[in-house]
């Protein structure tokens, strides 16, 4: 049973080996082959899942120890898994919508002619993936921290071609590095306070180590969650991660590796709960990033960046929950795992759109596609309900939780997080509806694409259809499922325990706020956007809205700061280096060259200078020796 | 070396660190003299005449070691330094010529003070060195000379420097065959014929015709004295020019005009003479 | 009179021997003063055996003698070849060792 | 002392050396194949060493060989490997074939003509040379000893770096000539100085152990018995003194800031294979050798200096990377990323923990498999466009997707990508440092992050975008280039999954260093972690 866990993150590991060296033969071949290690990654899963649910609740954990990975005086680090409830979780979700991801990309990139390479990069990340969720200590957690990473990297900036795309792959990876330099740190700090950094031992003992320690390992942790999951202050790659295909969009950028952060901040629950500073410092970047994502989201014509903008909300209200400690690590992974579901239907829906209308991005070209594409338009509607937090749909329930638990933090805290959610919702109503309106209503806004001939849209084929309608099921449903009598909560009370917060207003209040706020917001949408037509450019636009279009600024403060500020510090170092430190070296050496060039003088070629030179030592020995005898 | 002289009266008293007056005196005369050539031999702007003084001075020298006892260097310094050894630079310096190495104007910048700057220095340092040397007692040569100094020589240079001796013997046949290697030059290419020098001549056209020969007329063929010119001035081809840089062409045009103008004068006299006594010889006749 | 005075002339005549081969450029000049310098020499070695009263000194002396012999030979040649290749005697003009 | 395995380990190169250069002018491809040939023999040399190596064996050395050689000055022929001279050793083996092979033509006469000037061999011959040289450096126990082939080594490098130079360098400005020669004497005069300053330490020592001892003496472990045992026991201010010396002559050749900028010239002029001669190979022997002589002859003087030294490493960590991103020219740019690695060699030897120093260790050996994957395929790159400079190529994936992938790779493990090896040593050498200097730890951290700048940047700039036009038609790797890349990647990935092999054998060494030190590593606050599991 155990061994499986190994072969878990293996199975699309030999995939993405054989893949990517496999060379021009498997060219045709290449996506099926991909896509078949990723079902054998999901069977692998169900079969532990299955091991798991037969055991019972409280000793739902599998360890293995795979060999021991460096072991160096007073440092062992193993490779070794660790599945419990919680990682179970992400496996499958991560292997299940791997796979149908991998599906729909066989239809999506059916026309790229290194498909074989995508595919291949698509079962590295899977298996990177996998292996942070199933490691058993920080820093094999570190190796597919980064590993996602590397594949994040490799498929943003698939079409190496556009500039856009390579930037934008490497702006992802830098900004991620940053966070993973908090990692490390955090990593080091765990060694030097523990003297390991395996999950077990620090997680039970984590209370003995000062809170001084704790605080600072949490805020690192924090770093790096904000890197991985696109918080501010490090959101700023995820919008233009956007250049990646869709399909990648889809699952890398939305269901699962955006979702690492609060995976560790979960997974590290014992030290949050042990720091309060750290965690206030968690729920503020939660609250902050989920207002901001959805305020960019409002503003963004390009779909996918708007699904982006949407994303960051989406991940900002899993960390407020994930810093709310006990009474929120279940809400923030059950929103997670249903946003896995319908963002990734969403944007699959996007692409689909995209695929059908000649890879056009701008939603104020789109309108009326409703009749065109029906699958796309059902399962992105329902996606839509779902993420507004419509009644009865997935991001009802999971929502709907965290805000509870952002009020029931109680104290003005609670209060601002409880209406920073309510308020992050509101938006998040509207924005949503405007990219259901812009895109599948009204009239037709279609414009020619260089090629100059106008879009016909058309369904997509089979087998990106399919994966659509199974994630749509599943954002209408997961919710619900999860919450029969506290099903998921049961499930995941062991790993990560459970408190009852108990909230200044009721639980039905703050629905009814919700319901409130949710019909507010879709009524201002469908005020600006469903009711007059929408202009084919873009409006001027107030200044907020001219910041958000700009990602409120971030961007640009990056580029003038750091960008900027980094190129003329490393030019001027350049010319340090060049003329101080080398300047030093190279000036002895001219200044040896000068005195010799001097005294070359001397050498004259005259034998009766030299003759001079000959006597005057003469005398001055003679000299010598009488002072020698004198004294 | 008879007794009665002055150096070997001194040797009695040698073994005293004082000399006799006699050889105080003869030093204090012929260091002047020695002083004096050296200056000579270095400051005379003139190879011959340096080498002229030069040879006085080591001859004075050779005196000094007469009465320092040592006889046998004093005759060797005679015999080989001023007889041969200066003998020979005179000849090379014949056989060298003058150029203008000879004009004592200093060419290179600073040389001249250095020069002086360095010997004044050495001077005055070798004389305290010599000065603080404190050399009060004097054991004298007599007791090493009492079996004769040719004889005392003899001794030690076969027994004691004998290798050295043998060494310096080799040193002389090196020396020798060394500087025949040196002076001897082989031809590297084929001597020009005469016709090719002709023709050399003739395109050069510096001179054609062979030089004019020196001396006047029959009375002066000396190498060094220029022949003269139609209008009576010197020509300088006729000389060699080592003489003119020498300076040392006679030149007797002057003279010669002179002898000219009294032959002239004579011989007018003769034929004065000689009309007359025709005349009266026709008077006679009657 | 104390007979160091002939000491003090032969440091007096090396001296001076000395300037001149430091001041002329004649070849054969400047190796007329080496002899000079070599003679004082010599009177100081024959001074010295007086003073020690053994023939080790004018021993020495001779030796010099001899020595100077061979290098006025040897030197003069190199004088006549160097004038024959350069057409000067001047040691100023025999900068190089090379035509 | 049975076999002498390690002298015939530095023999067979040398002798292989002289060998090839007297191979006749017509028979280039003879040459090329005899040297290979040498190398390769050398290589299963090392590979006897590694496993005629015991870890777990008592003493610091084995394999040892000792002679009298100059009885005059207690000189002797020492040699002995501890742990991590054996897994140098073999590093150093290992990489030359493929350097060979990088080269294979690199020294061809660019005119065909039959000339008494036989360049192709002196080019293997020389890199033989280099190789003996290395390797004996590595095998001294004796100081005098190592300090003659510490420095030979400089003979044949000039050679290589002056007489071979990079034939792109045409277009930087200035003639490649005269930047070449210039390098290979700024080269040659950096080493020479900090050599001659080592020898004077070498002399001191000698002094002093004479002074003390009765009987001078230049070994290694009589020093330090001698000095375990009370019997020699240096002034404060003596041990300084001689540590500058011989620390000065190290942090030259290894290179650390501020004494590094003969490491770009130098790189950018030769040629890739050269280059990665140089910084892979020869400059290990100046990190190696702080650890076998800075710190065992003079523990004290090296934890009193060690705070300067963390302070220099830490600038060479983020001066050399931020430099690196700064480069126009490619070679260069790697040159600096290796400044910025040997700031963190240095770092972890001086860090004075076990993490830290087998981190080092380590590093020495990831490092150079990783620079000589990255520097040759960048060589390869450069020799299809005849151009160092960045700005000249662009979209080169497009028509050579393995080269770039390669290339990408070895950039990757440049940046120290978890899962290739140089992950392993240089988080080993961050938690080294920060176990007992925290903010040092904390400060080189950011070193990952501009690594990661500098080798996206590169490969942004030169492979991906819209395709230049003269890279159009560029040929990808040919057979004999993949079996130069293929090897050290795959060993890149074995050793970032599975270090153990090395770490097993450089641990005791490690363990023996710290000890010769009197360092223990810090405490943990929370301790019997592994107890309570």
């Amino acid at each position: 049973m155990e061994n499986l866990i190994g072969l878990l993150v293996v199975a699309p590991l030999l995939g993405a080996a054989v893949l990517l060296c496999g060379g021009r033969r498997l060219d045709r071949g290449g996506p099926w082959i991909g896509t078949l290690f990723a079902a054998a990654s999901l069977a692998i899963a169900a079969v532990l899942f299955a091991g798991l649910l037969g055991r019972d609740a409280d000793d739902r954990t599998l360890d293995a120890t795979a060999f021991s990975w460096v072991p160096v005086g007073g440092f062992r680090a193993d490779v070794g898994f660790h599945l419990d409830q919680l990682s179970m979780t992400f496996v499958l979700l991560i292997t299940g919508v791997g796979t149908l991801i991998h599906l729909y990309s066989v239809g999506y990139m059916a026309h790229d002619e290194r498909r074989r390479r995508f595919f291949g990069y698509l079962n590295l990340f899977l298996a990177a993936m996998l292996l942070l969720v199933v490691a058993d200590n920080y820093l094999l957690l570190y190796v597919g921290w980064e590993g996602v990473g590397l594949a994040s990297y490799l498929l943003i900036g698939f079409w190496q071609h556009k500039p856009s795309a390579a930037t934008a792959a490497k702006k992802a990876f830098i900004v991620n590095r940053v966070g993973d330099m908090g990692l490390s740190i955090a990593i080091m700090l765990m060694f030097t306070t523990f003297g390991t950094f395996a999950f077990g031992p620090v997680l039970e003992r984590a209370t003995e180590a000062g809170e001084g320690k704790l605080t600072a390992v949490g805020l690192m942790l924090l770093l790096a969650a904000c890197g991985k999951s696109a918080q501010v202050p490090l959101q700023s790659w995820l919008g233009d991660a956007m250049e990646g295909p869709t399909p990648v969009s889809a699952l890398i950028h939305a269901a699962t590796m955006v979702t690492a952060g609060v995976y560790l901040i979960t997974r590290s629950g014992a030290i949050f709960n042990a720091a309060p500073d750290a965690q206030t410092a968690v729920v503020t970047v939660g609250a902050v990033t989920l207002l901001f994502g959805a305020i960019v989201g409002c503003a963004k014509d390009d779909i996918k960046k708007a699904l982006a903008g949407s994303t960051m909300s989406q991940i900002g209200y899993m960390i407020l929950a994930a810093g709310l400690g006990p009474i929120g690590y279940v809400f923030a992974i059950m929103h997670l795992v249903t946003h896995g579901f319908f963002k990734a239907g969403l944007f699959l829906g996007a692409g689909s759109v995209m695929h059908g209308m000649n890879d056009e991005v701008d939603m104020r070209r789109y309108g009326g596609l409703r009749k065109y594409m029906p699958v796309t338009f059902v399962t992105f509607g329902l996606g839509y309900l779902a993420i507004i937090g419509f009644p009865g749909l997935s991001g009802f329930f999971s929502k709907d939780k965290i805000i509870e638990a952002a009020f029931a933090k109680g104290g003005t805290e609670g209060w601002i997080l409880g209406g920073a959610a309510l308020l992050g919702a509101a938006i998040t109503a509207y924005y949503m509806t405007r990219v259901m309106l812009l895109t599948f209503f009204g009239e037709k806004r279609w414009q020619p694409d260089e090629r100059g001939e106008l879009p016909h849209p058309h369904e997509s084929p089979r087998t990106m259809t399919i994966p659509m309608i199974v994630l749509a099921v599943g954002s209408v449903f997961a919710g619900g499922l999860f919450s029969i009598n506290d099903v998921f909560l049961k499930w995941l009370e062991p790993v990560t325990g459970h408190a009852e917060g108990h909230s200044p207003v009721s639980a039905l209040t703050v629905t009814a706020a919700t319901m409130v706020v949710l019909v507010i917001g879709v009524a201002i949408a469908w005020a600006q956007y469903g009711r007059r037509p929408v202009p084919v450019t873009a409006p001027r636009g107030s200044l907020l809205t001219r910041a958000a279009r700009r990602d409120l600024l971030q961007d640009d403060f990056n580029h003038v700061v750091l960008v900027r500020g980094g190129e003329h510090l490393t030019r001027s170092l350049v010319y340090v280096d060049h003329s101080l430190v080398d300047g030093v070296v190279n000036g002895t050496a001219a200044s040896v060259g000068g005195l010799s060039g001097r005294m070359r003088k001397l050498q004259n070629g005259y034998a009766r200078s030299y003759a001079v030179s000959m006597f005057g030592g003469a005398a001055v020995l003679i000299a010598a020796t009488l002072l020698m005898r004198a004294v | 070396m008879n007794a009665s002289s002055p150096v070997v009266s001194s040797l009695a008293a040698s073994a005293a660190s004082t000399t006799s007056t006699g050889e105080a005196v003869q030093f204090w005369i012929l260091a002047v003299v020695a002083v004096l050539g050296a200056l000579g031999a270095v400051f005379m702007r003139q190879a011959v005449h340096s080498a002229l003084s030069l040879a006085g001075t080591m001859i004075v020298l050779a005196v000094f070691y007469l009465a320092n006892g040592a006889y046998f260097l004093g005759v060797v310094q005679i015999v080989v330094y001023t007889g041969a050894i200066m003998m020979l630079f005179l000849f090379v310096v014949m056989l060298v010529g003058v150029t203008a190495a000879d004009s004592l104007k200093e060419t290179i910048k600073g040389q001249r003070w250095l020069a002086a700057l360095c010997v004044l220095g050495f001077g005055t340092l070798l004389m305290a060195g010599i000065a603080n040397a404190s050399l009060k007692e004097w054991n004298g040569i007599g007791r090493a000379n009492a079996g004769g100094n040719v004889e005392g020589l003899a001794a030690l240079l076969f027994t004691k420097y004998v290798f050295a001796f043998e060494i310096t013997g080799a040193l002389l046949i090196t020396a020798a065959v060394g500087a025949m290697v040196l002076t001897h030059r082989e031809r590297t290419e084929r001597a020009a014929t005469q016709r090719e020098l002709a023709e050399r001549r003739i395109r050069e056209g510096k001179q054609i015709t062979p030089l004019p020969a020196p001396g006047v007329y029959a009375r002066h063929n000396a190498v060094d004295i220029p022949g003269l010119l139609p209008d009576g001035t010197t020509s300088d081809l006729t000389v060699s020019p080592t003489l003119r840089a020498r300076g040392q062409v006679r030149d007797v045009s002057g003279e010669a005009l002179d002898d000219l103008a009294a032959l002239e004068q004579r011989s007018g006299d003769w034929q004065e003479r000689g009309r007359s006594e025709d005349a009266g010889a026709k008077g006679a006749g009657k | 009179m104390n007979p160091v005075n002939y000491l003090y002339l032969a440091a007096l005549l090396f001296t001076i021997g000395a300037a001149g081969v430091l001041i002329r450029r004649n070849a054969i000049v400047i190796f007329m003063c080496v002899e000079l310098m070599l003679n004082a020499c010599n009177l100081a070695f024959v001074t010295f055996s007086r003073l020690h009263g053994n023939l080790d000194g004018q021993i020495i002396a001779f030796f010099t003698m001899v020595v100077a012999a061979a290098e006025v030979v040897v030197g003069l040649a190199i004088i006549v070849t160097i004038f024959r290749s350069r057409h000067s005697a001047s040691v100023d003009d025999a900068g190089l060792l090379k035509l | 002392m049975s076999f002498p395995l390690l002298t015939l380990t530095a023999a067979v190169p040398a002798v292989g050396a002289v060998a090839t250069a007297a191979v006749p002018a017509g028979r280039r491809t003879a040459a090329k194949w005899l040297a290979l040939a040498v190398s390769l023999a050398t290589l299963v040399l090392a590979a006897v060493q590694l496993v005629r190596f015991d870890p777990d064996a008592k003493g610091p050395f084995q394999l040892t060989e000792s002679h009298a050689w100059i009885k005059d000055f207690g000189v002797r022929y020492e040699l002995g490997v501890d742990g991590i001279a054996v897994v140098l050793i073999a590093l150093a083996a290992l990489l030359i074939p493929f350097i060979m092979l990088a080269g294979w033509h690199d020294a061809d006469p660019q005119e065909s003509g039959s000339s008494r000037w036989r360049p192709t061999q002196g080019f293997f011959a020389l890199i033989l040379m280099v190789e003996a040289m290395v390797v004996i450096s590595f095998e001294a126990t004796d100081v005098f000893l190592f300090y003659i082939f510490f420095e030979a080594m400089l003979i044949p490098m000039y050679f290589l770096i002056g007489g071979f130079g990079d034939r792109a360098g045409e277009r930087t400005e200035g003639g490649a000539a005269a930047q070449r020669s210039y390098a290979a004497v700024k080269f040659l005069l950096y080493n020479l100085v900090g050599g001659l300053i080592m020898l004077a330490a070498v002399i001191g020592l000698y002094a002093v152990t004479a002074d003390q001892l009765g009987t001078g003496t230049f070994s290694l472990q009589e020093i330090v018995q001698a000095r375990a045992a009370g019997k020699l026991d240096l002034a404060t201010t003596t041990e300084r003194a001689l540590f500058l010396g011989f620390f000065f002559a190290f942090a030259v050749k290894a290179p650390l800031w501020p004494l590094h900028t003969w490491l770009p010239n130098a790189m950018g002029e030769a040629t890739a294979p050269v280059a990665v001669l140089i910084t892979a190979v020869v400059d290990k022997v100046g990190t190696f050798a702080m650890l076998r002589f800075c710190l065992q002859l003079f523990p004290e003087a090296s934890k009193w200096a060690t705070p300067v030294i963390v302070v220099l490493s830490l600038i060479s960590i983020l001066y050399g990377a931020l430099l690196a991103v700064g480069q126009r020219d490619i070679k260069r740019l790697v040159a600096y990323a290796s400044i910025s690695h040997f700031g963190f060699i240095v770092l972890g030897i001086f860090a004075m923990t076990s993490q830290g120093q087998s981190g080092a260790t380590l590093y020495m050996v990831n490092h150079g498999i990783s620079t000589a994957a990255l520097m040759l395929v960048a060589g390869f790159l450069i020799s299809r466009r005849g151009s160092r400079l960045i700005a000249d190529y662009g979209g080169v994936q497009k028509v050579a997707p393995v080269l770039a992938g390669t290339f990408l790779v070895g950039g990757l493990a440049t940046l120290s990508l978890p899962g290739l090896a140089p992950f392993v040593s240089e988080f080993l050498v961050l938690v080294g440092t920060f176990s007992r200097y925290p903010v040092a730890g904390a400060v080189a951290t950011l070193g990952i992050v501009l690594a990661a700048l500098y080798v996206l940047v590169l490969y942004q700039r030169t492979m991906t975008g819209p395709v230049k036009e003269e890279v159009r038609g560029m040929p990808d790797l040919r057979a004999r280039e993949l079996a130069v890349v293929a090897p050290l990647i795959a060993l890149l990935l074995f050793l970032g999954i599975y270090p153990k092999p090395v770490t097993q054998i450089l641990d005791p060494a490690v363990r023996h260093t710290m000890s010769q030190v009197h360092k223990a590593d810090p405490k943990p606050d929370v301790n019997d972690v592994e107890a309570a599991k």
